[in-house]
């Protein structure tokens, strides 16, 4: 198969495709930079997608580790197994999160990663987002002793719950969330024996509030038709840089260009596809073991990803581009992780109608939910929520299973039975629409 | 001890089975009958301080799924084969009607699949309050005893407002005590299990456990008392039997028939099954603020379970501990099938049980298993590694 | 005079009986398939052993196992055959420290000391890919007899990779290899392969020590034994014809007469016992 | 007089219809798929086309259905059994608004709408699949003919819980309650019952709507139908040619194209057919890539990072 460049559109066509390639270089020299800290033992923080606390981890000036994209890495690059079965022969049963299996077994395994060495953490923090972070830590925490750090956020309380600064009840949860960032700033000057600098955090979260206002403009760009990128393709290779380089100046001006790069795509009616044929909204984490033929299997029938959910939980919440109030960090930091979380992440056990706004508003034909058998988080609802979208909301959905990085999950016959079954009912529709038929 | 005596402790045991697997809650249905217009609130395992919705007059009902009892018919349609079974068995005593008697429904964030369960409740019982009581998961914070403080007065709003009645200081002081003699009953029952378990079997211990979370608690209470002073009586002969802890009873309820072959071949001393009924492990204080007793006894005075990290309590420790207290020659590790929290524990327990070369026994159960011979060919081959010398 | 112990083996499809003298001699074995009535197959048995000369009467102690064990009308104990396939390959293989048995619906490995002891062991978990009745499904999904399956596996010049752990899943993966053309001897190898794969991952959580010894009915199964021992990278101990189907009533029967030598050193005998506990 | 067919290949089996203009099925044959599935697509086909007899030049045009589908390499295009098993279902019974199929990997729920086309599906989740299986799993485990399986189930008084979803441990629980001393046919029944209950939950997740057809093989099965009529508390559509409900749709989709005035539902069906045939074959990867901005060689590592 020859590699096919894509033809000259327009005199500012080098632009094009930027954001992936940026994204890739800046995604290597993060994990060159990773490498450097296990050789030198500067500090490093395990850290996870949602709740990152990176605004004063970064402050601190702490390399960061996402467990998770050290996970996904190693399926895609097509070495998930070896990390899977190792994790599995120490005790892991099939049925656990493979995320927590992939990486287990890279921590056995001397930390070696197909990206390069992972330094030791000098510190975690993990939140409450999903309940299997708080399980994984303790893993780190048995095998360095090292200083374990549960930044609690308090979800939404139930469906149509909903609290706003100013609530008693949201100011009490807030109050909780600044005490614990006033003590993990505590811990972090024992850990790094160096004085807490305001400064530096307001530096940091200027440069989030940059990078959320991009951000939100990139994924309301793909409302256009065609949509400038796939949100399942490109699309997390972008989301990507929101965790690496959050709160850093590389970060924001990665992101504006990329708004350039979108809204230019926009303006020569640049899309995916040679023809966009089906809008796609996606619920559920990526299938890394399989990525590729996961995207193909779709593109094949002329569908694009113009929106997912997974972009909002794990790029940190950013999709609506929070603003950080700088005249009082830590409170108005406390305040946007709690609601950012709250939003993005356990709203999604309450999201059924959240969803259908989405599939509206980004004119999508209908939804994908990839449910994960080991990730309960984002799977337990599903079957449930699709019920109610279709029923209540006559959003046409369809369910696959699979895997994130698991491989032995992955059944590519019935995967594309359920593809090329759900393609034929949307052409179907699409086609009864075209002569007016009512249904 | 005199016939009599027994055959009365023989039925109140087996009234309290009959209760535990009577999926039509018939002691919910009476209270609800004596109490007209009185208000039942369910909540998912594992912890909930039921005190507050006892001091507005409501009636708290632990829901810890139906076992083998009934079958998922219609929870299969909404929650996928790899979600654990106590999750689906629990959302059908909704759909089948069986816990329409429920005013309200809470569960804590003890796991990803309970966080999801309240959603799916919602989604299909809109007229039922179902709520995420977000018990505080940064346990070592200076600011968890406060924040617990506020989201259980949370609690007590919503209760308030579902029952149409304030609850005063006084009224929590009286539910704090009943619960507390609550407690201090278990416990009791405990010391008997721990130091005598030829006297009282695991599965009945259990029984007479679990019927506390279907009833009012005054009557458990007076119901524990009852056959604490029966058990003693009884005569038993001590058998050559392996002194197990058993691990892995704190959410999902392992079926009767499992504990059964269990307590064939071993004496269960200690374990966490409904951990939950036990989790304060001290009489809550009198500090003037009962809310606040409440919520500094859940943080201090608690017993661990592997669905919190709390610094204090690192889990093989507990466990150790757990297991020389009472005198324990083994440990039989349970999880349940597709339990996250539970499958990942197992893995630190093996390895320090392996340092301490302590024998264990790995299982996987699901509340709904019918077959027993693997997993009591399993457990007698366990013990007669143990026993054959 | 001489101590005369029998070990019956209940199983699922055949049910073996094995008679030994106080010197571990083999005096007489037979198999008789089990049906569905269990009690009946243990006398059917022991009929069989009188034929061949033992009477009932002639019996000091009887051990039954396999999972019809409970329902041994003669027996003195019941042993579960994990207890006695490790006691039994312990004692065939003198030096073995790990026993692997894989069947038809369960896989076990038991790390075994040197008294033949159990001192750990595991069994399949509940995903099916590893276990025997994969294999056959995948045989007779291409259209072979399960008797086939060594030879034909034998034949594979490059085995395919078969990586699902569950047994319907893995079956796509073979549609998907036949699909793709690639011939049944290579699906066939790549399925021992993987099934292979999975024993050793047991073998491995109860500690992998050797010498191996492998026993039920895969261990007759050429292309898996050569599978297992390249997983392992070691030699594998295989229990010979007959002794590997009647490793569980040998086992049995030298449990048994353990038991009589403790027993008399008590100064108990002759007396029946049992040990508390294993009586449900 | 114009002839088309519809080539049908399952797991198990791969069945074959020929129909003329006027929608009649002339002839039709049924073949092991084993190993060779090209080889059983073609046999079958051929067998059909005699059974009609024609020839193969007289068939206009061939669709390709099931899990082989792609391996009808004579066949003008494919669509999947989904599709198919609702409009065949829709054609042989004109109210059907709910199809269920048992099948050999998948058991399937359909809602279809007007013209047969389909509004939902859903389909067994993992450690629930090859649910037709579990029935061949029942019957091995009890060497029992298929064919009696039902009948046998049918005399059953206490039928026995069988509670793994997994259809290899299903025969390990089978052979736990017969050494128990269960009767075969309450074991049976159990069997059945199980996998009714899960097409059940299947079918409330596309909402069960009347009138119900219920195709594939396992409509032979006198018990099976009858206890899903019980649960359902209706009767079922069950035709004797249920079992080629799958080719049957095919050959209505094939007549659509053939007769290209009416170019039907398959056109929108099938527009993946004409962005290139060759790449749907499920192992490869397509040759011509659709996408002229992200290379088709792009390494998953340039694109994938969370």
């Amino acid at each position: 198969m020859s590699v096919k460049q894509a033809t000259p559109l327009s005199p500012r066509d080098e632009i094009l495709g930027r954001g992936r390639r940026e994204g890739n270089r800046l995604f290597k020299e993060w994990y060159a930079a990773l490498h450097t800290a296990a050789e030198t033992g500067e500090h490093t923080a395990y850290v996870f997608v949602m709740g990152s606390a990176a605004e004063i981890l970064k402050a601190f000036d702490f390399h960061l580790s996402f467990p998770e994209i050290n996970a996904l890495q190693t399926a895609v690059r097509k070495v998930s197994l070896e990390y899977l079965n190792r994790a599995e022969d120490y005790g892991y049963s099939t049925d656990v999160c493979a995320y927590v299996k992939a990486d287990v077994g890279m921590h056995l395994d001397e930390r070696r990663h197909p990206n390069g060495r992972l330094p030791r953490p000098s510190l975690v923090v993990a939140t409450n987002m999903c309940n299997t972070y708080v399980k994984w830590v303790e893993i780190w925490e048995r095998l360095y002793g090292c200083p374990v750090f549960v930044l609690d956020l308090p979800g939404q309380r139930g469906i149509g719950w909903s609290s706003q600064p100013g609530d008693e009840g949201f100011e009490a949860d807030r109050r909780y969330v600044q005490g614990q960032l006033e003590e993990l700033i505590e811990l972090c000057e024992t850990v790094t024996g160096r004085p807490f600098q305001v400064d530096r955090l307001r530096e940091s979260m200027a440069n989030v509030n940059r990078t959320a206002a991009d951000w939100s403009a990139v994924l309301r760009l793909n409302q256009n038709v065609p949509a400038p990128f796939n949100a399942m393709g490109d699309g997390l290779t972008y989301m990507g840089m929101l965790s690496a380089y959050r709160g850093t100046e590389t970060g924001a001006r990665y992101m504006a260009d990329l708004r350039e790069e979108m809204e230019h795509r926009v303006a020569v009616g640049l899309g995916t596809l040679p023809e966009e044929r089906f809008r796609l909204h996606a619920v559920g984490t990526a299938c890394y073991s399989n990525f590729r033929r996961f995207l193909e299997l779709f593109a094949d029938w002329g569908a694009v990803f113009v929106n997912s959910e997974y972009l909002a939980y794990a790029g940190g919440g950013l999709d609506r581009g929070i603003q950080f109030d700088l005249e009082r960090p830590l409170e108005s930091l406390a305040e946007q992780l709690l609601l950012t979380g709250q939003r993005s992440m356990s709203n999604m056990f309450f999201s059924q109608d959240q969803l259908a706004d989405t599939v509206r508003d980004w004119k999508a034909d209908g939804i994908v939910y990839h449910a994960v058998k080991s990730c309960r988080t984002v799977s337990t609802g599903m079957a449930d929520s699709r019920e109610y979208l279709i029923r209540q909301r006559g959003v046409p959905a369809l369910f696959l299973e699979s895997d994130m990085v698991d491989p032995r999950l992955f059944s590519e016959a019935q995967f594309k039975n359920r593809i090329d079954a759900f393609f034929e009912a949307l052409g179907a529709r699409k086609l009864a629409a075209a002569r007016g038929v009512a249904r | 001890m005199g016939v009599a005596a027994q055959d009365r402790l023989a039925e109140v045991v087996e009234s309290c089975r009959d209760l535990v697997e009577d999926m039509t809650f018939p002691s919910v249905r009476r209270w609800q009958q004596e109490h007209p217009g009185g208000q039942v609130l369910g909540h998912f395992q594992v912890y909930f301080p039921e005190e507050i919705a006892h001091a507005a007059g409501m009636l708290p009902v632990k829901i810890m799924g139906a076992g083998g009892r009934i079958e998922a018919k219609q929870a299969d349609s909404h929650i996928g084969s790899f979600v654990c079974s106590i999750c689906r068995t629990s959302l059908e005593l909704g759909l089948s009607g069986r816990a329409g008697f429920l005013g309200g429904f809470y569960t804590p964030p003890i796991c990803d699949v309970a966080r999801n369960l309240a959603g799916i409740w919602g989604r299909n019982f809109p007229d039922q309050t179902a709520r995420i009581l977000y018990l505080p998961q940064n346990a070592n914070s200076r600011h968890a005893v406060t924040y617990l403080r506020e989201e259980y007065a949370r609690l007590a709003r919503d209760v308030e407002r579902m029952t149409g009645r304030a609850m005063t200081e006084t009224d929590l002081r009286r539910s704090i005590a009943v619960y507390n003699e609550n407690r201090r009953l278990l416990r009791d029952l405990y010391r008997l299990k721990r130091e005598t378990p030829w006297l009282l079997p695991t599965t009945e211990a259990y029984v007479l456990a679990a019927a506390g979370s279907l009833m009012p608690r005054e009557e458990h209470n007076r119901l524990l008392a009852d056959v604490l002073e029966l058990i003693p009586a009884r005569s038993g002969r001590k058998q050559d039997r392996v002194r197990v802890v058993f691990e892995g009873g704190f959410c999902e309820q392992p079926p009767l028939d499992m504990l059964q072959l269990i307590e064939e071949a071993c004496y269960v001393v200690d374990d966490d099954l409904l951990i939950g009924l036990r989790w304060i492990i001290e009489d809550v204080p009198d500090s003037g603020d009962a809310l606040f007793d409440l919520a500094q006894s859940y943080l201090d005075r608690s017993s661990y379970t592997c669905i919190q990290h709390d610094e204090r309590k690192p889990k093989e420790a507990m466990l150790l501990r757990r297991f020389e207290e009472s005198g324990a020659e083994a440990v039989i590790l349970a999880a349940a099938k597709m339990c996250e929290p539970g499958m990942d524990e197992q893995v630190a327990y093996q390895r320090v049980l392996d340092e301490r070369r302590i024998p264990y026994l790995l299982l996987e159960f699901e509340e709904k298993m019918t077959g027993f011979e693997r997993m009591r060919m399993e457990v007698e081959t366990f013990v007669e590694s143990i026993l054959f010398d | 005079m001489s101590v005369r112990t029998a070990g019956i083996d209940v199983g699922a499809t055949y049910t073996k009986a094995i008679v030994i003298d106080s010197v571990r001699q083999v005096l007489a074995m037979t198999m008789v398939k089990t049906g569905f009535d269990l009690a009946g197959a243990s006398e059917k048995a022991l009929a069989e052993l009188g034929r061949q000369g033992i009477e009932r009467g002639d019996l000091d102690y009887v051990a039954s196992t396999g999972y019809g064990r409970y329902v041994v009308p003669a027996r003195d104990l019941q042993i579960t055959e994990l207890t006695c396939h490790a006691r039994g390959a312990s004692f065939l293989h003198p030096a073995t420290r790990t026993v692997l048995d894989v069947g038809g619906q369960t896989v076990k490995a038991i790390r075994v000391d040197e008294r033949g002891k159990v001192r750990a062991f595991r069994l399949n978990d509940k995903c099916a890919a590893g276990t025997g009745a994969f294999l056959e499904k995948t045989a007779r999904y291409m259209g072979f007899d399960p008797t086939q399956i060594g030879e034909l596996a034998l034949r594979s010049r490059e085995p395919v990779t078969i990586s699902s752990v569950c047994a319907v899943f893995a079956e796509s993966e073979v549609i998907n290899h036949l699909t793709s053309g690639t011939p049944p001897e290579d699906i066939m190898y790549g399925a021992v392969r993987s099934l292979a794969g999975r024993a050793v991952q047991l073998m491995k959580r109860v500690g992998l020590e050797p010498e191996y010894t492998f026993a039920g009915g895969m261990s007759r199964n050429e292309a898996f034994v050569k599978a297992l021992g390249l997983a392992l990278k070691a030699p594998v101990n295989v229990l010979p014809d007959p002794m590997g189907q009647y490793n569980g009533a040998l086992g049995a029967a030298l449990l048994a007469l353990d038991r009589v030598n403790k027993l008399r050193a008590a100064g108990e005998w002759p007396r029946r016992a049992t040990v508390h506990g294993v009586v449900a | 007089m114009m002839h088309v067919a519809g080539v049908d290949v399952g797991s198990t089996q791969t069945k074959a219809v020929v129909v003329d203009i006027r929608r009649r099925v002339v002839g039709k044959s049924l073949v092991d798929t084993g190993a060779i599935i090209t080889a059983a697509a073609q046999s079958a086909f051929d067998a059909a086309v005699e059974d009609a007899g024609l020839e193969a030049a007289d068939i206009a045009y061939v669709v390709g259905t099931g899990y082989g589908r792609y391996k009808v390499t004579f066949g003008d295009t494919q669509v999947t059994e989904i599709s198919c098993h609702a409009r065949g279902a829709r054609y042989l019974f004109p109210d059907t608004r709910t199809v269920l199929d048992i099948g050999g990997q998948d058991t399937k729920a359909i809602k279809v709408g007007d013209e047969g086309s389909v509004l939902d599906f859903c389909m067994n989740d993992k450690c629930a699949a090859g649910t037709g299986r579990f029935l061949g799993a029942g019957a091995f485990a009890l060497d029992i003919p298929l064919g009696e399986l039902g009948p046998l189930a049918l005399r059953a008084r206490s039928p026995v819980k069988i509670t793994t979803t997994c259809t290899v441990f299903a025969e390990s629980e089978i052979i736990n309650w017969l050494a128990r001393g269960k009767k075969v046919e309450d074991v049976l029944m159990g069997v059945h019952q199980a996998i009714a209950t899960r097409s059940l939950s299947l079918l409330r997740r596309v909402g069960v709507e009347e009138e119900i057809t219920f195709t594939g093989g396992v409509t032979r099965n006198v018990a099976m139908v009858q206890i899903l009529e019980q649960m359902l508390e209706t009767r079922l559509n069950v035709s004797p040619e249920a079992h080629y409900m799958g080719a049957i749709g095919a050959s209505l989709f094939a007549l659509d194209q053939a007769e290209s005035g009416a170019a039907g539902a398959l056109e929108a069906l099938t527009i993946e057919s004409r962005l290139d045939s060759k790449r749907s074959e499920p192992e490869l990867c397509s040759s011509a890539c659709p996408n002229p901005i992200i290379p088709k060689r792009m390494r998953d590592e340039e694109v994938a990072h969370l």
